[in-house]
């Protein structure tokens, strides 16, 4: 029971929905349709596990008084609050008035925006360290950093302007992602595709059952 | 509401006129009569005609419903003359009962289709298409009966479905092969001899790792790798008896991450030292997300961290603060556009397909590395059906034309 | 071991990246230094499009960006409304994204008070509704169908400048800046299937994919990221925080690679090369 | 100028000292940060249930499930096309509910049902949507017409079409070798070792070429922050000013 039937489960819907791609019949086209919206029907449920455990986490820092404990208190008192504005009203987000959104516009998405902002330093520090010509491959990945990081803005045709056009940083910048990048991305897609397909192939037949964990 | 199919280019009034018409659910029924222009100076030399040509049939590939209408562009609707204003579509159940307006479509339109719950598969259908000029309406002959059907095999699909088959044959063969004990040989993979490496260094140190399962959610396959992995990595983990923990952006993939590290700290034979509260949930958020990893990262000071699974832009950020926190970072995502990051801040990176690949040398299971062997396989096939592509295009380019278009598939 | 400059340099703390990085991407910012920007057809015809129609004429601007791509799109639409305003146009506006509309509302708000614009007469703001392909199409029809109230709760009849204004055909052409996938409904369903005239300002790394529209003439013009906005600000002879970011974004970029020199320049100096 | 509501300039300080929280994280783990950190968590994932609970649950599930429960009172359709369709709704709730076994430690491993449910039709989708999206279409990209090749080489159509035509040949040749990277049944050796490493070269190519191409973006995410603070300090020197 514990083994076999989630193993048939896989292997019934993910077989049936690998050959529904091939169907374009309008049964097989609603089946895939409730198919999918079944599974984010049981995500959503499956988040009420993950918030119990975010609660059942930063409840016993609290309760054991571990270290930092205080902004435990901070993230269930915002956990509290803003579930409560979401679900009181019914139109919360429909409303750019709402307190819901207010919330969103000036404290979730400042940090958002701010977070973001951090990866222009850590780009920067990131160049600093890495970008060394140790090896051909580093010297290779510096190099064609350099060139189009200077192809991307105004100064790097300030410093080729007396070159003939066609020999600018702008073009050979963009000749880099034009041709080599785009050999580079094909390669690793083919490789990607495969890799999802063999993959998917051993959740289908049962081989790749980590997921299960463990029980008889 | 009805939406509208891409209409390129249109301004004029009486299309406009006409649109408004064409939202009128039941549609008028109209004279289908041709209208004998009165006033052909307004024209010039040029005599205004109706559509001629017009065909209807099922479309194909389809979940049915739906009819494809083609036509010839009416005289004079042209860059020089510009004389049609737009086109009028009518549909009717007989030849000669009511049709109604069901479209209007701007000039150098030759094509409709009639898509949607009122079409009944099985029944037939009958199209007529008015040019309409500034004085007049002109309709073309009723097309032939239309039979709008389901399909049931998508027939532009058809090289992926043999690509599948043959894959699909091939990686189950291998495993076969595999059961049976042959030996294959599979070269090593620097960044996967690393993972073992780094959880040695972690326990000596005495220092927990940490196990980032990236932003993806549990449908998708590079995280379904992950899990491989993090199972690999949790049970060197509960044998050294070091600690691991696991933040999650998804809550499946938490419980499957659960699950996963429970088993292997019960097959370690220490079941009792799993915490699940080291294997949280944070939160659906990308950033919000990040900055807890972050904090983290900083508070524990981790031995190691593994990066695997889907990444976006916040793949440096968790990068580069493991690297201020001082930990070894192994990575491994199949985001294109993540990778050099990755590359550049972490000491080791498995890119792209690696990822799948570690999963099945991390197992150690021979059938797995069978499965290794079919990717291969299929990278030969890839490579084949590409040169096969350049041979047609030197034998016609035509037939190369077509081929790719063939291979290409919708 | 010895611990000349170049060991040190070598381990440089990684804050002095940072407070460099931070420093010249500010103080741009706060000093004009001028960068030559050249000015490309797509923006120009967006320019021109404005500079022409006679005062009076009713634009319609919809906006859609939020705080998390505004730092690409608000200086684009900062430029653009002044523009608007200077030329004494009157401008409508919509905010299809919810997460952007107290965000646009702002914008829109500041931007006509330094005209002395007057709400209403000079400016309407309709808000959000949503699911926007339908409020787009809806739109075509009547301004009044999806917004009965404009955002601040006025029947729009009240407002003097919407008499007369029915639908999209009562506008000389649209200026969609535009931070989402919605931009292609707006040429699927204002342009496509209304006519109206188009322009759109999107981001930068998405502007790429919208050159064939404008090749195709579904669009009359095409602004892409802050290099698209500082050109615009250049145009109506305001240069502002676009152009001063393309200062800061070049400066920026001199920088780290001066950065990487240095550190390769260590990397040699200090004899590690040697050994590597 | 218009004057700033107290309500407006109130939460404008509040973004701005968030963002000010997120920033001193460049110099070191503080209590701001954490503060900063902590307190976004919980918004955000409070955030997201009212975005599920309102967008997701109720348009996919609670109201089909509503309305196909009202369908009884009404005298159109079959029973049974009734009870098939109020099956249909009942059921993902159903496995949806079997996710809180967890909660219990004896029955938890109910909850591999609904998790092999996702996993399958994940699984089911993803293998044919990927052999046909990044190996058949990527393979079909390739596929381009020696003899154009050669002519915008050969033909001497200048340096454009020249450069053009090498650099097919490069997308080409370097897709092919990336591959032969990624092999993993042969060790690197010989001519395929020389493929390979060709492979790789192109790779890292590729990999800058990316790095570099989002710097610019990334440092105008930065520029929008510092001008948000800029407005800030203008505002807030108008609030206190008039």
């Amino acid at each position: 029971m514990r083994r076999e039937v989630p193993l048939t489960i896989v292997f019934v819907c993910g077989a049936f929905m690998a050959f529904q791609y091939f169907v374009p019949h309008h049964v097989s086209a609603t089946i895939y349709q409730y198919a999918l919206n079944w599974t984010i029907i049981i995500g959503i449920f499956t988040l009420a596990v993950g918030i119990g455990s975010l609660i059942n986490l930063h409840y016993d820092r609290i309760s054991k008084r571990k270290e930092r404990w205080q902004y435990s208190v901070v993230t269930l008192a915002a956990l509290a609050y803003m579930t409560t504005l979401g679900l009181l009203s019914p139109n919360a987000l429909q409303d750019p008035k709402s307190l819901l959104m207010t919330m969103y516009f000036y404290v979730l998405s400042p940090v958002q925006a701010t977070m973001f902002a951090l990866l222009a330093f850590f780009i920067a520090s990131a160049a600093y360290r890495a970008f060394r010509a140790k090896t051909l491959l580093a010297t290779l990945l510096m190099l064609s950093a350099v060139i189009v990081m200077l192809g991307r803005v105004p100064i790097g045709d300030m410093l080729t302007g007396w070159l003939p056009e066609g020999m600018r940083f702008s073009d050979i910048a963009r000749y880099i992602l034009d041709y080599p990048n785009t050999a580079a991305k094909r390669a690793i897609y083919i490789g990607v595709g495969l890799g999802v397909g063999v993959t998917a192939l051993k959740i289908i037949l049962g081989i790749e059952r980590t997921w299960l964990g463990g029980g008889k | 509401m009805r939406v509208a199919p891409q209409i390129p280019k249109a301004a004029c009034f009486l299309f406009f006129i006409a649109v408004t018409a064409a939202q009128q659910p039941s549609g008028e029924s109209v004279d289908s009569a041709p209208v004998t222009p009165e006033t052909t100076s307004l024209y010039g030399d040029l005599a205004p005609g109706s559509p001629e040509g017009v065909t209807a049939e099922d479309q194909p590939n389809d979940p049915g419903s739906a009819i494809i209408v083609r036509w010839n562009l009416a005289p004079g609707d042209n860059d020089k003359d510009s004389l049609v204003s737009g086109y009028l579509v009518y549909r009717s159940e007989s030849t000669d009962g009511d049709f109604a307006l069901i479209s209007s479509l701007p000039t150098g339109s030759t094509e409709f289709t009639d898509s949607g719950d009122h079409l009944i598969n099985g029944n037939r259908y009958f199209y007529k298409v008015a040019s309409v000029y500034p004085a007049d309406t002109l309709f073309s002959a009723v097309s032939d009966a239309a039979v709008p059907r389901p399909q049931f095999f998508h027939t532009r699909r058809l090289m992926v479905f043999i690509f599948m088959l043959l894959f699909s044959g091939t990686t189950v063969a291998f495993i076969i092969q595999a059961k049976k004990g042959r030996k294959l040989y599979v070269r090593p993979i620097a960044g996967i001899n690393a993972v073992d490496d780094a959880i040695g260094r972690a326990t000596e140190m005495g220092k927990p790792i940490l196990f980032v399962p990236g932003l993806g959610d549990a449908s998708k396959v590079a995280t379904i790798a992950a899990f491989t992995i993090l199972a690999r990595v949790a049970k060197k983990v509960a044998e050294y008896q070091t600690r691991i923990i696991v933040p999650n952006y998804d809550p499946v993939v938490m419980t499957i991450c659960q699950e996963v590290v429970k088993e292997a700290y019960s097959s370690a034979g220490r079941p009792d030292a799993f915490d699940p509260k080291d294997v949280y949930f944070v939160t659906q958020d990308q950033f919000p997300y990040t900055a807890a990893v972050n904090g983290t990262m900083l508070r524990e000071r981790p031995a190691t961290n593994f990066y695997m699974g889907m990444f976006y832009a916040e793949s440096l950020i968790l990068a580069e603060t493991g690297f201020v926190s001082g930990s070894i970072q192994i990575a491994g995502t199949d985001q294109l556009i993540q990778i050099p990051f990755f590359v550049v801040a972490c000491d080791y990176t498995l890119m792209g397909e690696e990822l799948y690949a570690a999963s099945a040398y991390l197992s150690q299971e021979p059938q797995q590395l069978g499965t290794l062997k079919a990717q291969d396989w299929g990278k030969v096939a890839a490579v084949a059906l590409m040169i096969a592509g350049i041979i047609v295009y030197l034998l016609s380019t035509g037939g190369g034309n077509s081929f790719t278009t063939w291979v290409m598939g919708g | 071991m010895k611990n000349n400059i170049w060991d040190r340099l070598m381990n440089l703390d990684r804050r002095w990246v940072y407070l460099v990085i931070g420093l010249v991407t500010f103080l741009p910012i706060l000093v004009m230094v001028d960068m030559p920007v050249q000015i490309t057809s797509e923006v120009k015809s967006v320019f021109d499009r404005v500079e022409t129609l006679p005062e009076g004429t009713v634009i319609m601007i919809p906006m859609e960006y939020s705080p998390d791509t505004m730092a690409e799109l608000q200086p684009m639409a900062r430029a653009v409304l002044r523009h608007c305003f200077s030329r004494g146009l009157k401008v409508i506006s919509t905010a299809l994204q919810i997460q952007g509309v107290l965000l646009i509302e702002q914008d829109l708000r500041t931007i006509a008070d330094e005209y002395d614009k007057v709400y209403g007469e000079d400016y309407v703001f309709l808000g959000y509704k949503p699911y926007p392909d339908i409020v787009i199409l809806n739109m075509g029809e009547n301004f009044r169908k999806p917004f009965p109230l404009d955002y601040y709760n006025n029947e729009l009849d009240d407002l003097s400048m919407m008499a007369g204004v029915s639908n999209y055909s009562s506008v000389a052409c649209i200026v969609n800046i535009n931070a989402t996938s919605g931009v292609d409904s707006w040429i699927n369903y204002a342009n496509g299937r209304y006519g109206v005239d188009l322009a759109l300002g999107v981001t930068a790394v998405i502007a790429t994919d919208y050159y064939a529209f404008l090749q195709s003439g579904q669009i009359f013009g095409l602004m892409g990221g802050l290099k698209g906005a500082a050109e615009y600000e250049r145009l109506i002879g305001r240069k502002g925080v676009a152009n001063k970011a393309m200062t800061s974004v070049s400066v920026a970029h001199v920088f780290i690679i001066l950065f990487i020199i240095i550190g390769n320049v260590a990397f040699f100096a200090s004899g590690r090369g040697n050994r590597a | 100028m218009e004057s700033i509501s107290i309500g407006t300039m109130f939460w404008m300080t509040v973004a701005a000292f968030l963002t000010f929280c997120i920033f001193s994280f460049l110099y070191r783990d503080n209590p701001f940060y954490r503060f900063a950190e902590h307190l976004v968590v919980g918004i955000s994932a409070g955030y997201w249930i009212a975005i599920l609970y309102h967008t997701s649950l109720t348009d996919l599930w609670i109201d089909p499930l509503f309305a196909s429960v009202t369908a009884f009172g009404n005298a159109e359709g079959s029973v049974a096309g009734k009870i098939g369709m109020l099956m249909v709704n009942i059921l993902p709730g159903a496995i949806g509910l079997l996710m809180f076994s967890r909660f219990f430690k004896k029955t938890s491993w109910v909850s591999r049902w609904p998790i092999a449910y996702y996993l399958g039709v994940s699984a089911g989708v993803a293998l044919p949507l990927y052999l046909q999206g990044f190996v058949i279409r990527q393979v079909a990209a390739n596929m381009m017409d020696p003899r154009s090749i050669f002519g915008m080489i050969f033909a001497g159509g200048g340096a454009a079409n020249f450069f053009q035509g090498i650099g097919e040949i490069i997308i080409i040749i370097g897709s092919i070798c990336g591959l032969a990277y990624f092999y993993f049944s042969a060790e690197h050796k010989g001519i395929f070792g020389g493929a390979a490493k060709l492979g790789i070269w192109i790779l890292m190519i590729g990999f800058g070429a990316t790095f570099g191409y989002t710097v610019m973006a990334r440092i105008s995410l930065l520029i929008g922050r510092l001008n948000y603070l800029i407005e800030w300090v203008g505002a807030l020197s108008g609030f206190f000013g008039s």
